[in-house]
């Protein structure tokens, strides 16, 4: 009987993801003693959740590689472990008021949270097809039940069904284009198909090509773009609202830096094809996502469709490829995360004790009965928007700065004129607030901690984008 | 240096942020004072600055770029967070914040009565620091901010009145179009960053004479795109269709933002950029002959309006028109001359206006008005003064700076016949209308026997006051003005003396008060009395009223036919038609992206699928 | 030999596949869908991956499908609730564009796939394929995936017990 | 080893069944059946993998096709529990009865 010669395990390099799973175990092992107060869990998920935080920097000289090249620590995964702990973070504030009101009371959830940051941080680490599609899974699997948590409602279940089987249709895609790269690579390190394909040693190009194609795919869905975007609207809309912020921001980020990575690492020099499909797929998804919200009229759909023309944003930094891309993404989901948690925070203000109140009609008058919370809102539709001097400015600027520096100009233009048409039903919602008189009076819930997570967002949006210069040195 | 300038906008700002966060929480009475009192601190620290800068040299009033850190910085492109102050911005200021304060007094006792006082006070306030963003910008990015920023204003202020559907019309008509300008300017931005891989004033300007010939292909683009932006502000042709609708917001508002101050930003832009505009003489002819038209025509259109507020506003386009004629000559300092002068008395006459329709309880057709004079002296007199001086009678401020316009349409370099028979025949419509409408309003008798007219509170009259003495003066301020800003615009502008042409000027705007007089000084139902009591005006009076049928007949008919078609044609099937179609479109697209969300998971795989073949044939065939 | 096995067994596999959607009762499916899993194993042991072999029976014809057995019987399903296999009217031209196209891609890559260099196998050691190859590989290069997948087995335990249990609180 | 099968009809396999599972899912409206026909994706999926690492002498893929069972699996659990729990609220397994959320 031979002995297996024990691996190395880098714990340093782990130390985020492993903080966040036992912090996970904890909080379930918790939730049996805990009874109906759920305010433990809550403390012992946002201490594990700082540590993990902090843990992100202990690596002293970054990058570095562990796992045999299946894992590294570098910059952006730095940052973007950041920004999962810290979206996760207000996830975990914004649901202690909702969860009561609305009849979520499983401790299980904020257990599943902390499993699903875990996947995020490992997938914006992975450098190996394997660990990607575990990294999806994970975190996948999370949102799944976390979008079917309202067990009594109608809309959650539908919202988790569907997520669950358009999500189990796409991983199918996305492992078979990864086979195929396998097949044609004879290897599963993203650095390893990279040589491969530089030395022009693929057992063969066709399997190559299709294998890329499947795997857009795959990741389009995950990110949510044309066309294969269609089950965000109704899952945003369906599943619980602090899950929607979650979704919008932190597995799209994740899956957005694995696209990322696989595209800019592994499959740089079979470009130029892949440039105008991601093309056509930028300007698909930045078309449909404001089309589509313009008629909408619940918010949380509004918003999953402003959310799909976000990334159609963000592809433009993927196809960009450059370094400068990269941060550019980095920053944008940072900007995002503060964006949209706020809205999000807004909405959840807004709901009633018996109803969510999501219709925006319902918006109406909001600038004379809460002046301050109308104000915030309207920072974050302007910031949505692209406007200056708010993050999503500074954001965008950077986005089309790196496609510019590629050349990509046409395509700025067109997300330009897009952020114009964007603007439209943002503004929609600012001038519903300030110029229309409300129909009915709202029975509010100001929970003092959404607000806190409000005020958070309006402050993150309003420094990051009179200061930009601090997030981006971190991003580099 | 110049470091306190900051405190102008951001005087104003803290201002709004506190009325629109803490609204509730202040009680309503500070809460005007506090709007007055953040505007009267810029207003007072322009004044410190006014007087710093005149103690400094010439060439050392020039460039003083405050940056406050840089903003953003991406290799290499530099953005900083500053503001501009020189003798232009200083001017602007003083303008805006002069204007601005005492409009906002006037508002205290205008909207005394609105139950959303505040938040009419936090978007005037809003307004005045888009407008110091706007005049300060030291690049063309803090700009275009800035030209958003007073559009917003612009747009929340003329839907104050939310209840009234025509307000909010209005209002969404008013952001469109200032949208396609606002578009106008982001190409023009591009094509500049493109251009010189810079956005600010100081590098652009000092490399553009040595890039371009004059009629570059490229400064013309660039220059044409910009005045798209600066004609859709200021409401010239083809974009001005929204100004004189903006006329549904408060008069305040009209006297503030669409007569002294946001308007004329497109000839501050002119102005600022003249380095630009300079070396694209195409351009500028353009912007002369665009001027000089709208100019005319809506000085015509002025001519038959009843409402007391659609005059006034379609003589501020047409005084537009002539700033614009006198930038796009190159004289930009007597644009700038006009603007001041034109912001006292065009500001004044709105506020006198409201002053009225606040005492005849919001009427506003003039047919309905008629011997106001008694009740309102003040208003009366100062209204008088108003109407003088935009008819440019001798020696009041319009004179100064008309007569310099109409003298320069001649005899400067690209002066002409046809601008300056234009300007003179523009120029005597001007003192009709604006004299039609004094006498229409104040003197006769009133045609509305039940309204009891009563003179205004003083926080009203007062500012009526300040401004009709400036409306009176400010003419002799001329030469200074040229003198301070020459350092801007690198030298004085030519006062051209013709004494000839002069004269005819003072006559023709004589010849139209005095028409005015006749036709309107007397009511024409009393007509048929006074031929009776009084034999020897019989003939006169028979004159005028043959003059009136003849008038009717050469002048009114034609003009109404034209000013009809025009706007038929023009404004509602053209600029306006358009404009609501794509937004309809815009709908009707939307309404078919979301009806493709069928809702059935089946649907949705099987896009998925039809979306990956799709991309199969893509990579196959392609 | 290899040659005698695998053509019967992969037509036996496509038929069981074809078994699954086409029959009208969820039992039914459920069976093929076993029994296609039991070719596969056969699939698996022509390519000598002995371990996968065993591994797919045990937990893909013994776990996975139980459960799915389970949950059939717990919803109590009729054979017919007319389900047979359909396209919505409203999707008739999207359907067939889609088939179109899909077709158009399957015989470009058909056309292009025989070019590929892999004709015949590599020389394989003995061990290849058994616990103890696969095993080491697994413990030694891929032992981070190994135990991202506890993770991902527990996160999906404790949201099948949330979402499936019967009263919470 | 006298003949041998080509690694391209192994591929085809795979790729056959890959296609049923897909039409599965788009012609069907069973939820279950729907949930199989995914499982026929994946299983497709294992194939291609294993027969990849026979003619590359490589484990790597054996270790990605044990990693997708255990995705199966996981999917599986979280899938039954998400349809048992949807049909407490909602006695049908219809999918096409599923769209209160659209436009």
């Amino acid at each position: 009987m031979e002995h297996i010669p024990a691996p190395a395990i880098d714990f340093i390099s782990l130390a985020p993801a492993l903080i966040l799973s036992v912090f996970g175990m904890l909080v379930l092992l918790m939730d049996l003693f805990a009874g109906k107060n759920k305010n433990l869990l809550v403390f012992a998920s946002l201490v594990g959740l700082v540590l993990a935080g902090v843990s992100a920097f202990a690596p002293k000289a970054l990058p570095v590689v562990s796992f045999g090249g299946s894992y590294v620590v570098d910059h952006l995964s730095v940052f973007f472990t950041l920004i999962f702990v810290f979206s996760s973070a207000l996830t975990i504030l914004l649901s202690i008021e909702y969860n009561p009101r609305n009849g979520i009371r499983a401790g299980e959830y904020y257990a599943l949270i902390l499993f699903c940051t875990v996947g995020m941080i490992l997938l914006a680490s992975a450098t190996d097809l394997i660990m990607i599609f575990l990294g999806i899974e994970v975190v996948s699997i999370c949102l799944y039940v976390l979008a079917g948590i309202k067990r009594g409602d109608v809309k959650s279940n539908e919202a988790a069904l569907k997520y669950f089987l358009l999500g189990a249709f796409a991983t199918g895609f996305l492992v078979y284009g990864m086979t195929l790269l396998y097949g044609a690579t004879g290897t599963t390190k993203l650095a390893g198909i990279a040589e491969v394909i530089h030395s022009g040693q693929t057992n063969s190009d066709t399997l190559l090509l299709l294998g890329t194609v499947l795997l857009i795919i795959g990741f389009g869905f995950k990110v949510a773009s044309v066309p294969f975007h269609m089950w965000a609207p109704d899952v945003y809309e369906g599943a619980p609202s602090p899950v929607t912020a979650f979704m919008a921001v932190g597995p799209k980020a994740a899956a957005l830096v694995a696209f990322y990575r696989v595209f800019a690492t592994a499959i740089p020099e079979i470009g130029t094809t892949w440039d105008t499909l991601l093309m056509v797929v930028a300007v698909a998804t930045m078309v449909i996502g404001n089309f589509g919200a313009i008629v909408q009229t619940n918010i949380k759909r509004l918003l999953a469709y402003s959310s799909i023309s976000h990334v159609g944003y963000l592809l433009i930094a993927i196809i960009a490829r450059n370094s400068l891309g990269g941060s550019a993404i980095a920053y944008y989901m940072m900007a995002y995360a503060f964006m949209i948690f706020g809205t999000f925070g807004i909405v959840i203000l807004l709901g009633e004790k018996n109803s969510e109140n999501l219709e925006i009609k319902n918006y109406a008058g909001l600038g004379v009965k809460q002046p301050a919370i109308a104000l915030c809102m309207t920072v974050f539709m302007l910031s949505l928007g692209g406007m200056p001097p708010f993050a999503g400015f500074i954001a965008k600027f950077y986005i089309f700065g790196a496609a510019i520096k590629e050349g990509y100009v046409v395509l700025v233009v067109i997300a330009v004129l897009n952020s114009v048409v964007s603007l439209y039903y943002y503004l929609k919602i600012v001038v519903l607030m300030y110029m229309k008189d409300s129909e009915r009076e709202l029975e509010l819930s100001m929970g003092p901690i959404t607000l806190a997570v409000v005020a958070i967002a309006v402050f993150g949006t309003i420094e990051m984008g009179l200061f930009p210069d601090p997030i981006l040195q971190l991003t580099q | 240096m110049f470091g306190y300038g900051w405190l102008v906008l951001i005087s104003p700002l803290l201002g709004f942020l506190s009325l629109s966060c803490f609204g509730k929480r202040i009680p309503r009475s500070i809460a005007g004072y506090v709007a007055c009192a953040t505007v009267g601190l810029s207003f007072f620290i322009s004044l410190i600055l006014l007087v710093h800068l005149s103690v400094l040299e010439p060439e050392n009033r020039v460039g003083g770029v405050q940056a406050m850190y840089t903003w953003i910085d991406s290799g290499q492109f530099q953005l900083d967070f500053a503001i501009l102050i020189d003798p232009l911005s200083v001017f602007m200021f003083l303008i805006v914040t002069g204007v601005g304060f005492f409009i906002h007094v006037y508002s205290l006792g205008y909207m005394e009565h609105d139950p959303e006082f505040k938040r009419f006070f936090a978007y005037l306030n809003l307004f005045i620091f888009s407008m110091c963003v706007l005049v300060s910008a030291a690049d063309f990015f803090f700009l275009i901010v800035g030209w958003a920023l007073v559009g917003l204003a612009s747009y929340l202020l003329i839907g104050f009145w939310r209840d009234k559907p025509s307000a909010v019309l209005a209002a969404r008509k008013a952001f469109v179009m200032n949208v396609i300008g606002d578009v106008g300017m982001l190409i023009a931005a591009f094509m500049i960053l493109e251009t010189f891989g810079s956005l600010s004033y100081q590098k652009v300007f000092e490399s553009a004479p040595g890039m371009f010939l004059a009629n570059d292909i490229n400064v013309i683009l660039i220059t044409l795109f910009l005045l798209v932006g600066a004609f859709a502000k200021s409401a010239q042709l083809p974009l001005h269709t929204w100004l004189p609708d903006a006329m549904e917001g408060p008069t305040p508002v009209s006297a503030l933002i669409h007569a002294a101050t946001m308007v004329t930003a497109g000839v501050y832009l002119v102005a600022r950029c003249h380095t630009l505009f300079e070396l694209a003489p195409f351009t500028m002819y353009v912007i002369a002959t665009v001027g000089i038209i709208t100019a005319t025509f809506a000085g015509t259109i002025a001519m038959v309006q009843t409402d007391i507020k659609r005059v006034i506003a379609y003589s501020t386009m047409s005084q537009l028109g002539y700033m614009f004629l006198a930038v796009g000559l190159g004289m930009f300092s007597f644009g700038m001359f006009h603007l001041m002068t034109h912001a006292f008395f065009k500001a004044l006459l709105f506020l006198g206006a409201g002053s009225v329709i606040h005492s005849m309880n919001d009427e506003q057709d003039i047919r309905k008005m008629g011997g106001l004079a008694k009740a309102m002296p003040i208003t009366y007199i100062t209204f008088l003064i108003g109407s003088l001086a935009l008819a440019g009678f001798p020696l009041t401020s319009g004179f100064f700076s008309k007569e310099a316009i109409i003298m320069a349409s001649y005899h400067s370099a690209m002066g002409n016949i046809a601008f300056w028979a234009l300007a003179i025949f523009t120029a005597g419509m001007t003192a009709f209308y604006s004299f039609r409408l004094f006498f229409t309003v104040f003197q006769g008798d009133s045609r509305t026997p039940d309204a009891h007219p009563h003179e205004s509170p003083i926080t009203m009259t007062g500012p009526l006051m300040i401004l009709a003495f400036f409306a009176l003066t400010a003419g002799v301020l001329g030469h200074w003005v040229d003198g301070f800003l020459s350092p801007v615009f690198g030298g004085h502008a030519e006062h051209y003396e013709d004494g000839f042409l002069e004269t005819i000027a003072v006559l023709v705007g004589f010849g139209g008060i005095l028409t005015a007089g006749l036709l309107y000084m007397v009511p024409s139902d009393r007509v048929a009395q006074l031929r009776e009591v009084l034999a020897p005006i019989h003939d006169i009076l028979f004159h005028k009223y043959y003059v009136d049928e003849i008038y009717d007949f050469l002048i009114v008919k034609p003009v109404k036919a034209i000013s009809v078609f025009l706007e038929d044609m023009g404004e509602k099937k053209g600029v306006d038609f358009a404009v609501d179609q794509v937004g309809v479109q815009v709908r009707e697209v939307s309404k078919y992206v979301s009806i493709w969300q069928s809702g059935r998971i089946r649907d949705y795989a099987l896009n998925m699928v039809a979306g990956m073949a799709l991309v199969l044939i893509f990579v196959a065939f392609l | 030999m290899e040659l005698l096995i695998f053509y019967p067994l992969a037509g036996f596999c496509v038929l069981m596949g074809l078994g699954v959607i086409i029959s009208s009762s969820p039992i039914n499916s459920a069976l093929s869908l076993i029994a296609m899993m039991m070719g596969l194993a056969g699939v698996f042991v022509l390519q000598q991956a002995h371990f996968l072999a065993i591994l797919q029976i045990i937990v893909y014809a013994g776990a996975i499908m139980v459960l799915f057995m389970f949950v059939i019987m717990l919803l109590n399903l009729k054979s017919a609730e007319e389900d047979t296999w359909s396209i919505r009217p409203q999707n008739t031209y999207v359907s067939v564009l889609t088939g179109f196209l899909a077709l158009g891609a399957l015989y470009k890559i058909a056309c292009v796939i025989s070019q590929a260099k892999l004709d015949s196998p590599a020389a394989v050691p003995d061990d290849f394929g058994t616990v103890v190859r696969v095993g080491t590989t697994l413990f030694t290069d891929f032992v981070l995936p190994f135990e991202v997948a506890s993770i991902l087995l527990l996160a999906a335990m404790v949201g099948a017990v949330v979402l499936a249990k019967n009263k919470i609180d | 080893m006298d003949g041998f099968v080509p690694l391209n009809h192994y591929l085809l396999l795979s790729a056959t069944l890959f296609v049923i599972g897909v039409l599965g899912v788009l012609l069907r409206r069973n939820v279950i059946v729907v949930f199989m026909s995914i499982e026929i994706m994946l299983n497709a999926v294992n194939i291609s993998l294993i027969a990849f690492d026979h003619y590359l002498n490589n484990s790597d893929g054996q270790v990605f096709s044990f990693m997708v069972m255990c995705v199966a699996a996981a999917e599986v659990s979280v899938g039954l529990a998400i349809i048992i729990s949807m049909f407490r609220n909602k006695p049908t397994v219809n999918l096409d009865e599923f769209n209160i959320l659209k436009w």
